[in-house]
């Protein structure tokens, strides 16, 4: 065996060992899924980012945090659990005596909250998306005295879906994690944490 | 083809563009740094002169003016906001093309102008010295690398306070208590590497158990509901968090319900997520599988054709059906009889493990004796006209361990197991004897005579004392000991379909016509009679200290089980039923006339 | 959309207070005379599973033809014009993500992690790039990946490096690879993802300090060809192990070389091998002693790193955020006045007890001495080998591109004069 | 030369880079800036006032979920929760305690010491001694009983879900709807938006209902009749904070209110016309996000505050009479 033949033995056994080696890590990966490679209940299906609004603290971080500006993160409005309070902790400042739409008394910074008379006493609060920057001031509003109804999610189309959220690495509450596409939201109040 | 432009202009034109499109850029750049440290300097939104204003408000609510000035402040703060967002934005987009440019002016220069590979005058340098010189440089590296981290240990260093000594002890059984107790800690992916592991040694755990016995344990039975009137038949379910609210009629706690295809008397039987009973109708016999969580019928397994069938249909009576007994198992496979004599044992998924013909029971209201398990053993009480007797086989092969006749008339009871506290004890009831069986041998230990007619009801075992009753007959008890003996009798309410219950010192008879006595387990006082209004087939079970009786219109009577009379409520399943609930954890499952219902919180 | 109409459902009293004082009440629900229909809450969905699909296929097709423009055309035009094609696409319109370099961190984190499990079509991104350098080099390097293209694109004034500078800052990416393997392993961090100095302009979005990062690198990059690619990728450290035994790698001549030295200054990447036929000047006596010493050596130097890497465990658990929060918690004091730390704040309303993230941070740090160790034993390991092959250089006649560090974007074939033809013959 | 120049300086950059980047991941602590969109919750939570009441060492039940209170005509307490009841006499020995299954979400004494239980969706009468009496159902579907309150042959249920408050006799027969929404008799309806709906029996026999979508407490009489009602929105202590309070209430032998809240947690006296009078605890005394302080009145003017977060009965004593 010469030198030239000697090397090309030595470069094939170390590339068998390293097509070994990858299929050893990647038939290890796929074992570890369990049974459904594809379909609804597999484990291996893609993920994206969401909140947990049940943990979340209101701290302000998915308004500055976000890759994105403003922030893909935005008050989602879970109309089902809403209590349509004239005087929404979510819309109005706290010690707000008279109840109309005045800037003045308004608790969003971007002014992001519609409210509209549904009939007495009874009001309806939407929110813009295209102003909502995320800081969940109306959250912690709405969580301390009503229902929470209106909660942060992060908004898919808007998300960019980092292999790592940076809002999640700085998320003081741990709120942060990755969920299946199939389910892409967290949002409280559709039942899902029926007893 | 001729070019448009002499190479050298074309040149000098696109350094003029890239260079002007590069100072653009460097200049838009410039213009995004001063707005963006602008807007993080004086943040709109939180603008002091906003607040001020706004706590002027507060002091002087009527201030008309002042909200005036407030709603166009904040108006003009939005503005600045989204415009020096939208700034970045379009500035960032014009930076982009400005740089493209360049790029691309830069390409095609690069594109154009010949490319002259350069040759030094001298040659490479010596290879050699080379590799002396990156060596020097790799141990440069490696050592200021080493340096570095150690600094870097160094500097950290006091910013730490350590853990807490203890903390470092509770170390090593971290994940077997958090798994247990199922802390948040779980969540993180530590703990649930270790919960992994937790996991699989239990499977170790278990499967060494399969290994030494091949029957589950007392433990595993109670947490199941794997026969007849819960485990060993008598009718005490050890299942917690039962439900004592629901309607049928409008769904209130009903956490399913499922249509059972073919008819059948047989309750469910429950083991782990897994729910078994099985239907009949001519020529047709089935066995279901439903999962506990959903009531999906999981798998069907027909059984219309087993070897040794009669092939013909037994004479049975409307109220018995063809499939009467109620299935049982051990834990592995599932054991089911029906009228016609065919038995049957399945595994969990279905599969027919062995299959058997008892021949067609000389019964003429048809076979309805549930089957239980005693270790590893299916028993059969099969009492019929002529030459009754008591079977058991093995679950595992079905063969025949042992046989045992018994001398007396037809009947239609289910057998009970027994914990004496001293042994185990099958007890059987058929006129005229209530017979208790060794189980593991079949050897007769005792037989009392104190039963008469045909006799329906089960008997039930609590505290040292069998009870047993019959229609026309009486309600007896025998009090168990060296010699059995009978120690009250009473005739007054007496019961030919449903099953006595007892627990701690009292009894409890259920009629069939729908009248409930609470009688004192030692001495036969009556302590209280309710009287239901309805008749009950099924029979009364007790869970976490209330009986619940289901009458033939599907509602349950919820009592306290306690000499007092307390009612704790009476929902209703909205479906007629005959047949005896079963217990899973915070369920109750209910055959119906039709389905089967799961109840829930 | 989901339409889950749900007339009574659960709400949770005090949703804030801890888990264990939580009480279960139905939620009443306003009742409307005006006919108002409660609407359902707005909840578009994301990106379509297909469409990650269509990216793996895009990788595979784009990889293909990079192969083929490289090893058959041997066309810098073609491999230029799909490097722009791939800069658009994986770069612009993907905005970067997932990429190969980041899909090693969720790759590691699923071998260690019981609760990930990697995305099959992020397996495939990092899967696919590696048997593609393992058949035929980097490919992936020279016209796919586009932070590589993007650099490649700016690099206007290359500047030769040398050779002591390239071994000095090639050591970086074995650091980094290390270092994000075992962030990725203790489920820490993204590391990669976080110091990724290209998706911010991907996406025209990005924090400022990102910006600034890519904007340093950039202009780094105009005079130092490549320099993420070369000095910082961790990717780049597994694909130099698949090209240097790859099946078939590109040359720079299609034929014979004719020594005719033009190629020698045009790799920006000082990846060509020069011919080298003389003998040690040293004596092979000396180069033989050197081999065993070393050889010697390097169970020491990988003992020395586990030892450095256990003397660090605790500065590097530092970066995960419980052992922070732990950490942060025992240096602030319990007081009314003090200024509420988020972190903190969250933690207190969870109901989780102190000991328990104590006991909690301490396994997560006993994790760290133990990663650490290996961390280090790996960069001494590194160290050692990279040491031992400086000590002799091959014997060999022509100008070869050198396997484990070349991208393959053949700059250096329209500098040889030796005609394609040739080789058809 | 000028190559070189490049060099270091390209070089540097990149070692700047690097080094920047070890930084930031080892010594870069968290963002620990200030939230700029704080809802200023601890501004709320401040109050100048200093509480007419002061506490002293609370009672702790052996329930390890608590959810509410009374008093009963005995003097001693009763602690309902999840799965029982706790009996302590006022030094917080605990007496009796018995356990059934199912989630107790208010509890009251009938004079005869019969305790009422609401359960969520039914109501269930249990003896002192742990023997359960009786149990029913609203014929409403969809209950959600938030308080009870009884005298000695009635007892009120409120239910949250239907918005109404209903009044049974001892034996569970329904006697009479009260509050339900008819335009006819005037009577406005409740509404209740969010599972805090309380109910209480004066000295004099009277019914009040706290009607927190209005943030008032009503009077109603036998028939459903509105009588009167007082208490208005205000962060200020005067006024209830916000929505859906007052969450809680309890009427003192004189007539007068305690009344509790959610959202800035404080409880207060009320004069029986509805003016304030004291603060009892300040917001500081519970943790943020405290809800549920059921109350109950104790001997000797003392306030009792059922505090679910802390899983304590909280004793707050009055400085002096009043």
């Amino acid at each position: 065996m010469d030198k030239q033949s000697r090397r090309q033995f030595i470069r094939l056994a170390v590339r068998g060992t390293l097509f070994g080696g990858i299929a050893l890590v990647t038939g290890n990966l796929i074992l570890r899924q369990g049974e459904p490679l594809f379909g609804k209940n597999r484990k291996s299906g893609p993920t994206v980012w969401q909140l947990n609004p049940a943990k979340c603290i209101q701290c302000g971080r998915c308004a500055t945090n976000c890759v994105k500006t403003p922030s893909a993160v935005k008050c989602t409005h879970a109309y089902s659990m809403c209590g349509y309070c004239n005087l929404c902790s979510g819309y109005f400042k706290p010690g707000t005596k008279t109840l109309d739409t005045g800037a003045e008394k308004q608790l969003c910074p971007v002014s992001a909250i519609k409210r509209t008379f549904v009939e007495d006493p009874f009001y309806e609060y939407t929110i813009d998306e295209t102003l909502c920057i995320g800081c969940g001031k109306c959250v912690k509003g709405c969580g301390a005295f009503g229902n929470g109804s209106l909660q942060l999610q992060v908004r898919h189309p808007l998300c960019d879906n980092c292999n790592e959220c940076s809002i999640a690495r700085n998320c003081p509450a741990g709120a942060y994690r990755r969920v299946p596409l199939s389910d892409p939201y967290l949002l409280k109040g559709f039942g899902k944490e029926k007893v | 083809m001729k070019k448009l432009l002499p190479d050298e202009i074309l040149v000098k034109f696109l350094r003029l563009l890239a260079m002007i499109s590069g100072i653009f850029s460097l200049l838009i750049c410039i213009l995004i740094f001063i707005n963006f440290f602008q807007l993080k300097r004086t943040d709109p939104l939180n603008s002091p002169a906003l607040t001020l204003l706004q706590e002027r408000l507060i002091q002087n609510p009527g201030d008309i003016a002042l909200k005036q000035d407030i709603r166009q402040l904040d108006l003009m703060a939005r503005k600045v906001f989204f415009t020096s967002q939208w700034q970045i934005r379009a500035g960032g987009y014009l930076l982009v093309a400005c740089i493209l440019v360049m790029i691309i002016c830069l390409k095609t220069i690069e594109l154009i102008t010949p490319k002259i590979p350069s040759i030094a005058a001298t040659g490479p340098e010596e290879p050699w010295n080379l590799r002396k010189i990156q060596r020097r440089w790799i141990i440069i590296a490696g050592i200021l690398l080493v340096t570095f981290s150690l600094t870097l240990v160094w500097f950290t260093h006091r910013m730490l306070t350590g853990i807490p000594a203890e903390a470092g002890h509770l170390k090593a059984n971290v994940s077997g208590r958090d798994s247990i107790t199922g802390n948040p800690v779980l969540q993180s992916p530590v703990a649930s590497l270790t919960s992994d592991t937790v996991r699989l040694l239990g499977n170790a755990v278990k499967s060494n158990q399969a290994v030494a016995e091949d029957f589950p344990t007392q433990q595993e039975i109670r947490s199941n509901f794997p026969s007849f009137r819960g485990p060993g038949g008598n009718g005490i379910a050890f299942q917690k968090n039962i439900p004592v609210l629901w309607d049928g009629a409008s769904g209130k706690n009903i956490g399913w319900k499922t249509e059972i295809p073919l008819p059948g008397y047989n309750s469910p039987i429950i083991w782990k997520d897994k729910i078994f009973l099985s239907g009949a109708k001519e020529n047709k016999r089935e066995v279901y599988c439903l999962g506990a969580s959903d009531g999906k019928i999981l798998w069907t397994t027909d059984l219309s054709k087993i070897p040794g069938s009669p092939g013909q249909n037994p004479k049975v009576n409307a109220e018995t059906g063809l499939a009467a007994p109620t299935l049982t198992t051990d834990g592995q496979r599932i054991y089911t009889i029906f009228a016609n004599g065919d038995l049957a044992a399945l595994d969990f998924e279905g599969k027919i493990i062995w299959t058997k013909s008892l021949g067609l029971p000389k019964n003429h209201y048809g076979h309805s004796s549930s089957l239980i398990m005693y270790h590893d053993m299916l028993i059969i009480q099969y009492d019929q006209t002529v030459s009754g007797k008591v079977i058991a086989f093995a679950g595992k092969t079905g063969e025949k361990v042992w046989e045992t006749a018994r001398n007396v008339k037809v009947s239609w009871a289910s057998p009970v197991l027994a914990n004496t506290g001293s042994r185990m004890e099958l007890l059987l009831a058929a006129e005229p004897d209530v017979t208790s069986y060794d189980p593991a041998t079949g050897k007769e230990l005792w037989k009392l005579d104190c039963i008469s007619g045909e006799v329906g009801p089960s008997v039930t075992y609590a505290n040292g004392m069998v009870f047993s009753i019959n229609e026309y007959s009486k309600l007896a008890a025998i009090r168990l000991g060296e010699t059995p003996s009978l120690a009250w009798e009473d005739n007054e309410y007496l019961s030919d379909v449903p099953s006595p219950v007892a627990i701690n010192d009292i009894v409890i008879v259920v009629t069939s016509y729908g009248v409930v006595v609470c009688y004192d387990a030692a001495t036969g006082k009556k302590y209280w009679v309710k009287e239901l209004e309805k008749s009950v087939y099924s029979s009364p079970m007790i869970a976490e200290g209330k009986i619940y009786i289901l009458d033939k219109q599907g509602m349950m009577h919820i009592l306290r089980a306690d000499k007092i009379l307390a009612v704790i409520g009476e929902p209703s399943l909205g479906e007629g039923s005959v047949c005896t609930p079963a217990f899973g954890e915070g369920r109750i499952y209910i055959r119906g006339n039709k389905h089967l219902f799961c109840i829930t919180k | 959309m989901r339409r889950k109409q749900v007339i009574l459902f659960f709400l949770i009293i005090g949703w804030l207070s801890p888990p264990a004082v939580m009480a279960i009440q139905r939620f009443p629900k306003p009742e409307f005379e005006s006919g108002y229909v409660v609407p359902d809450a707005q909840l578009p969905l994301p990106r379509a599973e297909l469409l990650a699909w269509l990216d793996v296929t895009v990788l595979l097709l784009t990889l293909s033809l990079a192969t083929y423009l490289v090893l058959k055309r041997r066309s810098r035009m073609g491999v230029f014009l799909l490097s722009l094609f791939s800069l658009a696409y994986f770069g612009f319109y993907r905005q970067g993500c997932v990429c190969s370099i980041g899909a090693i961190q969720n790759v590691t984190m699923a071998l260690f992690s019981g609760s990930y499990t990697v995305p099959l079509t992020v397996l495939f991104f990092f899967l696919i790039p590696l048997v593609f350098t393992l058949l035929f080099g980097r490919t992936f390097c020279a016209a796919v990946c586009p932070f590589g293209t993007f650099q490649d694109l700016v690099s206007f004034r290359p500047v030769r490096m040398g050779a002591w500078l390239n071994a000095f800052l090639g050591m970086i990416p074995y650091l980094y690879l290390g270092l994000a393997v075992l962030f990725a392993a203790t489920t820490t961090e993204f590391i990669i993802c976080r110091y990724d100095p290209f998706v911010g302009i991907f996406r025209l979005n990005a924090s400022f300090g990102m910006f600034l990062f890519a904007g340093l690198l950039l202009v780094s990059g105009v005079f130092i060809a490549r320099p993420y690619c070369r000095f910082l990728c961790p990717y780049g450290v597994l694909l130099n192990w698949m090209s240097q035994f790859s099946w078939k790698h590109m040359t720079i001549t299609p034929a014979e070389c004719i020594q005719c030295r033009l190629c020698e200054n045009v790799c920006p990447y000082d990846a060509i091998d020069f011919p080298q036929t003389k003998k040690n000047p040293a004596g092979q006596r000396k180069q033989v002693n050197q081999l065993i010493l070393l050889s010697l050596l390097l169970p020491l130097l990988v003992l020395g790193g586990v030892w450095t890497g256990g003397k660090m465990h605790l500065t590097l658990a530092g970066v995960n955020s419980r052992v922070r929060l732990a950490r942060m918690i025992q240096a602030t004091p319990v007081s009314k006045d003090q200024p509420e730390i988020p972190e903190i704040t969250a933690f207190r309303s969870s109901g989780v007890q102190q000991q328990q993230l104590m006991t909690e941070v301490a396994t997560i740090e006993d994790d760290f001495l133990t990663g650490s160790r290996i961390f280090g034993g790996f960069v001494g390991l590194v160290f050692g080998i990279t040491l031992i092959r400086l000590i002799r250089t091959p014997y060999r006649t022509d100008y070869l591109p050198n396997r484990g560090t070349c991208f393959s974007c053949a700059k250096c074939m329209d500098y040889c004069p030796v005609l394609k033809d040739k080789t058809n013959n | 030369m000028k190559k070189k120049i490049i060099l270091v300086f390209a070089i540097i950059l990149f070692l700047a880079i690097v080094a920047w980047m070890f930084r930031d991941l080892f010594t870069g602590s968290p963002e620990l800036q200030k939230n700029p969109y704080d809802y200023g919750m601890k501004e709320l939570r401040q109050t100048d006032t200093v509480p007419a009441y002061k506490e002293v060492t609370p009672l702790k039940p052996a329930l390890t979920t608590i959810t509410s209170i009374a008093t009963g005509y005995d003097g001693k307490i009763y602690v309902a929760g999840k799965g029982g009841v706790d009996i302590l006499d006022i030094s917080g020995r605990i007496l009796k305690s018995f356990t059934f299954p199912g989630y107790a979400t208010c509890l009251t004494v009938m004079p005869d010491n019969t305790l009422v239980i609401g359960m969520g969706d039914h109501v269930e009468l249990w003896d002192p001694s742990g023997v359960q009496i009786s149990a029913w159902q609203p014929e409403d579907t969809t209950s959600v009983i938030t308080s009870v309150a009884a005298s000695q042959h009635k007892i009120f249920v409120a239910d949250a879900g239907n918005k109404i408050v209903y009044q049974y006799n001892e034996l569970g027969k329904l006697q009479a709807r009260i509050g339900e929404k008819d335009p006819s008799r005037k009577i406005p309806g409740f509404v209740i938006p969010s599972p805090y709906f309380d109910v209480g029996i004066s000295p004099a026999g009277e019914l009040w209902v706290a009607n927190t979508g209005r943030y008032k407490l009503e009077k109603y009489d036998n028939d459903g009749s509105l009588l009167t009602s007082w208490g208005e929105a205000s962060v200020t202590l005067e006024g209830f904070a916000g929505c859906c309070n007052p969450s809680h209430f309890t009427i003192l032998s004189d007539g007068s209110f305690v009344t509790s809240e959610k959202g800035i947690e404080r409880v207060k006296v009320y004069s029986p016309d509805g003016n304030f009078i004291a603060l009892v605890a300040r917001p500081e005394s519970f943790d943020e996000g405290t809800r549920g302080l059921d109350l109950a009145a104790g001997s000797n003017g003392r306030i009792l505050i059922l505090d679910p977060l802390r899983n304590q009965v909280r004793v707050f004593l009055p400085l002096k009479k009043h």
